[in-house]
């Protein structure tokens, strides 16, 4: 029943979705609104800023090497969080009986 | 025939959409735990899949200039450099929910989500 | 050093301490407490200094690289961002300094460090959300966010601790993944970013593809509604929330919500704009459905008999004042939602502390079992009182101050109806807040002698609660303190 | 698992595999790849190592506190080479302009701070994938 409900639901939303998405430029085309100034920026001017011929390396560590930073502490957190739940105090949760 | 153009031409999206919806259908009604995560996971790739989408320019080449070629098209770099970051965040959440299931299976004896909640309420009773 | 670098400082210092506790520090001791609360104090002057900074020079926005906004990464750093900056140091500083003994009481001793540095990254990425002007930072932020938020739950080894950690764990990761695919919509269309940039581009492509418009929009509603518990995705909070310890309770019901709340107002009225917002009537909405999250959280408020749940349920009912403020998009209203996020983040840190320190002494969780225990506890139970009256709305606290507004901000707009569903509501508080108080001043308690007597709590804990009764006694006596700071910023907001 | 083929096999490649993980992260500006890339490849061999010889063997080899030392230093040298950028006056993470050298496009030793923080990016993710390894598996 549940199944069914969902399935409905979600049927309904995906048919939402398509509908909405081929209004959408098409797939690989240049007029695309996302190849904008900025990536013809990004392929223009990466080596003479930079000096790294890979673009995403350049954006990766330079222009958004915020992103990257965050995202090495999403790993942090990450086995800092696994740690606590995994491995500290696992075989004498004595005290911490019951509900 | 116009809509099936329409779609060719939006296959990528088509597709990616689809797997979005697919991998909300598995979190909601499967109370498997393990199949929760798949379902997390599967909604993931399908947005990594649109974005690097978004991206791609047909005829493009990959966005690394080697000496001497120019005329080219590159496809679009920002999209691929986010979803190294976006795979990186999925692989934390997927490890963080894998460790506490192990913990939940150890505590409850079961995967089953509604099986687990049957216990709390009975457990809450007393 | 110029002074514009000092946020970024501040950042900085949370990180660094967070991620070299672990490695540096082997035992939880007194030179481990001297280093948190060094790092606290040293944060909360920068965060004043910036506050006060850009009450003079005006605020600027912070390029990482150089790079321009177009291109890197920005924070836009303003009187807003820097005020909500300034509440969650501040904050978590008497949070964190009422932790140190009440932990020993949750957890096992080897997880103390992994807790702090588990709280410093929670308090890294809420200053990253405030401050970033970037969507994609944002969602970077956001996942930090998450894993914290949860982190700081299934630390304490429980069956109930790991099951609302997985089912929060769950519906966060639906609701950041909801955000992403919303971004990616939205990058599709506008081929940027920055919040500025794309703000400008939807206002091209707006006529173009509207319906991309509106589902970007509604994937990032429904991720941040998850996110910060409107009342039919609220089902996570009870668990999450009532279950953790009691330092984390206050910290997710205090201060994570809000910063989600803070990211929906930068969506709708940075991003989106006053105009495209209200043609897609999402003010409509969001007024709806924090109308039926004011009354159905006291609904449920009431059902409950433990009273970490209660106050979790009722944590529900206040974001529905906060979303009524934004859903009410006039200047007032939002000034009035605003002033709701500190004055609700004051008072359920400080119910959920009373309630924390309660649980430390008496092991109570019942509410039914509370009679004369304003003897016992005086302290506790006083400043659980004052943030409970507070929460019902008697003049003098600062959740009237707040309630007020609202009312004003209501009828100016000319919705007189929602003053019933704020009277109700606030009828409903008055159901579930005032029989503890009754029961804990005075009822007799057969056992107990009626002797008053000092609260045998550690200080770190009573001080911490003392500072914040009066902060709310303070700001409910004196509200222009706080009201003209967020009514000078809200103009950037709204135009 | 005891089996003398895998150990063989394993102890054959896991040189090549490591090579080839330090390869990618040092050409990450040059070529494809890069600091994941690079980082998975590394904690790849590691995943090697552990299911042919054992967690015992491997816990020698990469024991919890180095691994902890590596995942802290990635993020401090990252912060450092921001703050290096603040004190020389720029914005945060500054790169070239902030006095980091920038080379000739093509060689190893160029493009400022990227080699470096690909280094530090690709360390980072290689012990948190084994980290994670090894804690996930380890009984209870």
């Amino acid at each position: 029943m549940k199944k069914i409900i969902f399935g409905l639901l979600l049927s309904g939303l995906l048919f939402i979705l398509i509908s909405g998405i081929l209004e959408m430029p098409a797939l690989g085309s240049l007029d695309n609104q996302s190849y904008n100034e900025v990536t013809h920026y990004y392929i223009e001017n990466s080596i003479k800023d930079t000096n790294a011929p890979n673009m995403v390396s350049a954006i990766m560590t330079d222009y958004r090497f915020f992103d990257t930073l965050g995202e090495t502490i999403v790993l942090f957190t990450a086995i800092t969080v696994v740690i606590s739940v995994r491995i500290i105090g696992v075989g004498k949760s004595h005290y911490l009986k019951g509900d | 025939m116009d809509l099936i153009k329409s779609l060719l031409d939006h296959i990528n999206y088509v597709g990616s959409v689809t797997l979005f919806v697919i991998g909300l259908y598995t979190v909601l009604t499967h109370s498997n735990l393990l199949k929760k995560v798949i379902g997390i996971n599967i909604m993931e790739t399908s947005i990594f899949l649109f974005f690097v989408s978004i991206g791609y320019i047909s005829g493009g080449k990959t966005p690394i200039i080697y000496p001497g070629t120019e005329d080219v098209y590159y496809v679009n770099p920002l999209p691929s450099t986010l979803i190294l970051t976006g795979i990186v965040v999925a692989l934390s959440i997927t490890v963080y929910s894998l460790s506490l299931i192990m913990r939940l299976y150890k505590e409850y004896g079961t995967l089953d989500m509604d099986k687990i909640m049957e216990i709390r309420s009975e457990t809450q009773d007393e | 050093m110029n002074s514009t670098h000092y946020p970024i400082i501040m950042m900085l210092l949370f990180l660094i301490v967070g991620v070299s506790n672990p490695v540096i520090k082997k035992k939880f001791d007194n030179i481990e407490k001297t280093i948190i609360m060094s790092t606290f104090f040293i944060a909360i002057s920068l965060a004043f200094y910036t506050f006060i900074f850009i009450k003079i020079e005006g605020p600027f926005f912070y390029n990482f690289g150089g790079w321009g906004r177009k291109f890197g990464i920005e924070f836009a750093i303003d009187g807003f961002s820097s005020l909500m900056s300034l509440l969650i140091v501040l904050l978590s500083a008497v949070i964190v300094w009422y932790s140190f003994r009440d932990i020993g009481h949750e957890m096992d001793d080897e997880n103390f460090i992994s807790y702090y540095t588990i709280v410093f990254l929670l308090i890294f990425s809420m200053l990253g959300i405030t401050f970033s002007n970037d969507l994609f930072n944002i969602y970077v932020f956001m996942e930090i966010l998450s894993l914290t938020s949860c982190g700081i739950i299934s630390i304490k080894h429980k069956k109930v601790n790991f099951l609302a950690s997985f089912r929060y764990l769950i519906l966060n990761t639906l609701g950041s993944l909801s955000f992403f695919f919303g971004i990616a919509l939205l990058y599709m269309v506008t081929g940027h970013l920055n919040i500025i940039e794309m703000n400008l581009a939807i206002q091209q492509v707006w006529q173009v593809t509207p319906t991309n418009i509106l589902l970007a929009t509604g994937f990032i509603f429904i991720g941040l509604a998850i996110k910060s518990a409107l009342f039919p995705m609220h089902i996570w909070l009870p668990d999450a929330h009532s279950s953790a310890p009691s330092p984390s309770s206050a910290l997710l019901s205090g201060l994570v919500v809000k910063v989600y709340i803070f990211t929906m107002a930068k969506v709708i009225f940075n991003v989106l704009g006053k105009e495209i917002s209200q043609a897609l009537d999402i003010d409509l909405f969001l007024s709806i459905f924090a109308a039926i999250s004011m009354v159905m959280g006291s609904i449920f408020a009431i059902a409950q008999k433990d009273i970490k749940r209660m106050l979790a349920y009722s944590s529900v009912a206040q974001i529905g004042y906060m979303f009524l403020g934004i859903g009410i998009a006039t200047e007032l209203g939002l000034a009035a939602g605003f002033f709701h996020i500190f004055s609700h983040a004051l008072m359920k840190s400080a119910l959920f502390l009373s309630a924390g320190a309660i649980i430390y002494k008496k092991d109570l969780r019942d509410i039914s079992k509370f009679d004369g225990l304003g003897y016992e506890l005086p302290i506790s139970m006083s400043v659980f009182t004052i943030a409970a009256l507070g929460m019902i709305g008697i003049p003098g606290i600062v959740g009237f101050m707040s309630k007020f507004y609202l009312a004003e901000a209501v009828i100016l707009a000319g919705k007189p109806y929602f003053i019933v569903v704020i009277l109700l509501s606030s009828f409903l508080n008055a159901i579930y807040y005032l029989p503890i108080i009754i029961s804990a001043f005075i009822k007799k308690d057969p056992d107990r002698e009626k002797l008053l007597e000092f609260d045998d709590i550690p200080r770190s804990m009573y001080t911490s609660l003392i500072i914040l009764g009066f902060c709310m006694v303070l700001f409910g006596m004196f509200p222009n303190l706080l009201m003209n700071t967020i009514t000078a910023v809200v103009p950037t907001f709204i135009n | 698992m005891d089996d003398l083929i895998v150990k063989v096999i394993s102890k054959i490649i896991i040189p090549f595999m490591q090579v080839f993980g330090i390869f990618v992260i040092l050409h990450g500006h040059l070529s494809p790849g890069g600091g994941f890339a690079g980082g998975a490849i590394l904690g790849a061999s590691l995943i090697l190592l552990t299911l042919a010889f054992g967690l015992n063997d491997a816990k020698k080899k990469m024991p919890h506190s180095m691994s902890k030392l590596v995942e802290t230093g990635s993020i401090l040298l990252i912060i450092s080479l921001g703050l290096f950028s603040i004190l020389n006056g720029y914005n945060f993470l500054t790169n070239g302009a902030s006095g980091f050298n920038l080379g000739k496009t093509g060689e190893i030793i160029s493009a400022g701070f990227i080699p470096i923080a690909t280094l530090a990016i690709g360390l980072k993710v290689g012990s948190t994938l084994i980290t994670l390894f090894h804690t996930i598996i380890e009984e209870d």
